[in-house]
């Protein structure tokens, strides 16, 4: 018996509107009737409340990531898949992207910042490539909060606690503090991968017949609406969502595994289950091949009894893969994942029909067009003003620092949070793993060579958020410029960005404004650095009590150092050397 | 002076990575017969006794021992212990 | 030489240590998977860092019980050298191939960085190419690596000249007696938590580490010379 | 169905970081009346009954689920549990 007699019926969710408490506006919900020419039932309300979600759907932020500049002669894959990827020759290429988890660690800061690190991950090695590099980008508040304070404390374990565990170097990144992100912090996490070209996989559910397949661990009621909890303000109410909790331990052997996996011609195509866990990657994948998927749910290892159809697919356990491999070859498969301890399960086919077509205990229990989830979703053009604090800002006349004693303020500003060391968390990052780390955390940028070969990779992450504050324009083109001084100074030639675009609620114009403004001081940057924006991510509603972040997109770029030899450090050498100030 | 015993389990619906990988080794090594293990923490406290001591514990649970976002506990006070 | 790298799901200085000695060393060197259960044919047993079945319930708790761990045990039996570092020594030490255990660092914190060394036994198979009291910097990265054991163990470590590596001037973890590293009675058996395989290649800026293979590798050629002559 | 509950602790001699720093920070907040503090593992575990029940605990507290070098185990098989 399905379990799903318990949920509101059809008529139900329409004149109770079920809908709204899940996400969807009475416009979406009309919307979504027209395409099915139905009332949705509750697990397909579901489907349609989280994949139409800002984190999923980006419907307010399209518009402004659309203005990106996304091409470049060394962009091999751009925005759309797990991570982007430039060439870095010789046959070799890099995949990178950046993520936040902000509103899973403002609730449970080590778990939330742990599955955020694993996320990420995820998407990296879902595209073939190798991990071997991590960095990230944190914003607390006041640290004399108690509250603060022990969420900095708990989102750094957190973030070690993963990344060493699963063996990949966390070489780099950047935190400052500042009241604005006391309930708000934000936690950006970048993964950096190695790919020969060859191995380049894409997220596509290609071919008729094909077999769908289940890897990884067991689907829990874990992070259920995660993705609509990360499109909202944050409220009392929205703490009750499950908290997932990460297992690196887990993740190292899926990651083994699909890399094993990724050299065997009977795959078709990988993606990884992030946020709206089996929706989107089953509707994304068949969306993005043209085609559809049937699904019979009894067959998804569950770690929870009596779990119903909405709740299996809207599940956010960690550590999960779904993959499309050739008919037929499901045992060689099966048989990758058996030598790391993991089990492959058939859970589907690839259909013609372009629908998501899901099975539970004999009946059909959903069944909706891939388009409409996923490429189809709504896009709004939000409208967009002109802050008042802005003209304020602008008509004031330049501040003039009145230095009187020079030591006093030297210290006063060394001792400040977000200048001083941050060796107190760095240390806690296993940032030598690999033994490929040349420049550690603590100078510009983080340099990682490439072993067999005299290339290395410089990374780093930017943002100066008050910048920003004070003009967006201006301050997003200093955070993408800051980041290729930081790839310069390091010996590297700048490649491409990712970025991770925190802000407040984009419902208001003037936040609204704000994010188009930064995008658009971010894009002159890149276009006059040559250095495409190949993936990103996007974190709004970053608010409590109606008190919005400071603009904070987040930079994260990787440059190309041609010879090791031409790696520079920060630091002062010896005594006697000139000192030189470049530029303006 | 009292003992206090804290008793703290991972809520039912949250993943317990670390039992899972237990499990999964007793297996290996043939104890087949062990069905599930879940993994917690066991604290020993010595506190001495106060007017409001269970709200007390109850305080210290809620704010320090356990995490209430993905932790129950449970506890008992016992007797007197010299010290 | 022919060294064996044991591989356990969720050891990820396999790599790393399979490099000191092919690049570093110039020897030859294959990764054994945990479900092996034999290392005939090798002359030297390497269990890597990381954290073996994500260092769950307790670190090196669960890999111990590996079907490698018995052909390990001959392995140290027969004389061959055994290197456990980080993780590897952790699993040493719950095999019982080592005495003692290891708590949380003192200030319960994952410690990564470069640390002094002081080399208090040259005398052994993994150090003759170290000096006396010589000083080295060696990169740890543990959160588990505050060394314990009780009183009588300690003096007899002391006694029989087994503690190999202390920590020098600061002791990051807490570690009894600033252990860092110690033989077995034998003297072919090493665990230590610092990675001398982080320190192999010039290139990353510090090759201190790199005596501890030559040792190992030194001390197989004499045997072998001694045996074949 | 048996359900039993393993307590793990630290060996008195034995030195307790975690326990040390809970005990400070309690006492940080103003909870003096705190001696002490020491922290261990609560694992629950479902076994299937068999005739040398105990045995075969002891053997898994001994062999993995502690480390008696450094611990000490206790545990309670309690009722069948429905499974
Ligand atoms: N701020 C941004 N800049 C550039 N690309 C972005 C940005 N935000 C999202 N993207 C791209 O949109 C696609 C969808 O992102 P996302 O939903 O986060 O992927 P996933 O489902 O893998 O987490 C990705 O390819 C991502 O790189």
């Amino acid at each position: 018996m399905p379990l799903t007699h318990l949920e509101p019926s059809p008529e139900q969710i329409e004149q109770d509107k079920v809908y709204r408490k899940m996400g969807l506006s009475e416009k979406e919900y009309e919307n979504v009737k027209n395409i099915l020419g139905r009332r949705p039932n509750y697990t397909e309300t579901g489907l349609f409340s989280v994949m139409w979600s800002e984190h999923c759907s980006y419907k307010t932020s399209k518009p402004v990531l659309k203005t990106f500049p996304t091409k470049g002669k060394q962009v091999l894959q751009g925005p759309g898949e797990g991570a982007g990827i430039v060439d870095i020759g010789d046959g070799q290429a890099v995949a990178f992207k950046i993520e936040s988890h902000n509103h899973p660690s403002a609730v449970e800061p080590y778990q939330g910042a742990a599955t955020g690190v694993g996320g990420i991950i995820r998407d990296v090695f879902s595209m073939g490539a190798r991990p071997i590099a991590m960095l990230n980008s944190l914003r607390f508040g006041d640290p004399s909060i108690p509250r603060v304070k022990y969420l900095f404390e708990q989102i750094v374990a957190g973030i070690a606690g993963y990344g060493n565990c699963i063996g990949i170097p966390t070489v780099g990144g950047e935190i400052a503090f500042d009241p604005c992100y006391n309930e708000n912090p934000l936690v950006n996490a970048m993964c950096v991968g190695l790919i020969n070209h060859e191995d380049i996989q894409v997220g596509q559910a290609r071919g008729l017949g094909n077999t769908v397949m289940y890897v990884g661990a067991t689907t829990g009621r874990d992070g259920i609406h995660g993705a609509t909890f990360a499109s909202e303000e944050l409220t009392e109410d929205a703490e009750r969502s499950a908290v997932q909790v990460g297992d690196p331990f887990m993740e190292k052997l899926l990651l083994e595994a699909c890399l094993e996996l990724i050299k065997h011609d009977a795959l078709v195509g990988i993606q990884d289950m992030g946020a709206a866990g089996l929706v989107s990657s089953s509707s994304e994948m068949a969306s993005k091949a043209g085609m559809g998927i049937h699904m019979n749910l009894d067959d998804i290892p569950q770690r929870e009894t009596n779990m119903t159809p909405y709740e299996m697919m809207l599940s956010e356990s960690q550590e999960r893969m779904l993959i499309v491999v050739k008919k037929g070859r499901e045992d060689e498969i099966t048989a990758i994942f058996e030598k790391w301890g993991l089990h492959a399960v058939t859970v589907g086919e690839v259909i013609e029909e372009k629908v998501l077509r899901l099975e539970h205990k004999g009946e059909i229990v959903a069944e909706v067009p891939v388009d409409a989830l996923a490429e189809d979703a709504p896009v709004y053009h939000m409208p967009s003003e002109e802050p008042a604090k802005y003209r304020e800002n602008q008509s004031m006349a330049p501040w003039k620092p009145q230095v009187e004693n020079i030591e006093e303020t030297l210290t006063q500003l060394v001792s400040m949070p977000t200048i001083a060391s941050k060796e107190w968390v760095y240390r806690q990052y296993d940032h030598m793993v690999q033994t490929n780390t040349v420049v550690a955390p603590g100078s510009d940028a983080a340099v990682v060579r490439i072993r067999g070969t005299r290339k290395a990779l410089a990374m780093t992450t930017d943002c100066n958020a008050k910048y920003l504050s004070l003009d967006p324009l201006v301050g997003g083109q200093i955070a993408v410029s800051e980041a290729a001084r930081n790839i310069v100074c390091s010996g590297g030639l700048p490649l491409a960005i990712t970025d991770c675009l925190n802000f407040g609620n984009p419902e208001k114009p003037e936040v609204f404004w704000e994010i188009e403004q930064a995008a658009k001081g971010m894009s002159d940057a890149c276009l006059s650095l040559n250095t495409p924006v190949i993936s990103g991510n996007v974190s709004l509603y970053n608010e409590t009590n109606k008190h919005a972040i400071d603009p904070t997109p987040v930079v994260g770029m990787v440059g190309l150092i041609k010879d090791i030899d031409h790696v520079t450090t920060s630091e002062f050498k010896q005594a006697g050397d000139a000192i030189y100030v470049i530029g303006k | 002076m009292k003992k206090v015993k804290v008793f703290i389990t991972l809520k039912e619906s949250v993943l317990d990575p670390q039992g899972q990988a237990v499990k999964e080794s007793l297996h290996n090594m043939d104890y087949k017969n062990v069905n599930d293990v879940r993994i917690g923490k066991y604290i020993e406290l010595e506190i001495e006794d106060s007017a409001n001591l269970h709200q007390q514990i109850e305080e210290l649970c809620d704010k320090m021992l356990a995490n209430t976002v993905i932790e129950n506990y449970r506890y008992e006070v016992l007797e007197e212990v010299q010290s | 030489m022919k060294a064996a790298v044991i591989v356990f799901p969720g050891s990820n200085c396999d790599q790393d240590m399979f490099y000191a000695i092919k690049e570093g060393l110039g020897e030859e060197v294959e990764y054994v998977w945990h479900t092996e259960t034999s290392l005939d044919g090798f002359d030297a047993v390497l269990i890597p860092g990381g954290f073996s079945y994500g260092d769950y319930l307790r670190s090196g708790a669960i890999a111990r019980f590996a079907n490698i761990m018995p052909a390990v045990i001959q392995a140290a039996k027969e004389g061959k050298p055994v290197l456990g570092v980080c993780n590897g020594f952790q699993i040493l030490l719950e095999a019982g191939l080592l005495p003692g255990a290891m708590l949380r660092n003192r200030d319960l914190k994952f410690i990564c960085e470069t640390v002094p060394l002081k080399v208090v036994n040259p005398n052994t198979q993994f150090t003759s190419e170290y000096k006396q009291d010589e000083i080295i910097q060696i990169p740890i990265a543990h959160g588990e690596g505050n060394y314990y054991c009780n009183e009588e163990t300690l003096a007899e470590l002391k006694a029989n000249n087994q503690i190999v590596f202390t920590y020098d001037s600061q002791n990051p973890n807490g570690s009894l007696a600033d252990i860092a590293g110690i033989v077995n009675k034998e003297g072919n058996v090493l665990g230590m938590m610092p990675h001398p395989e982080r320190a192999a290649d010039l290139v990353l800026g510090n090759d201190d580490g790199l005596k501890l293979f030559q040792s190992i590798l030194k001390h197989w050629r004499d045997y072998h010379a001694a045996y074949t002559s």
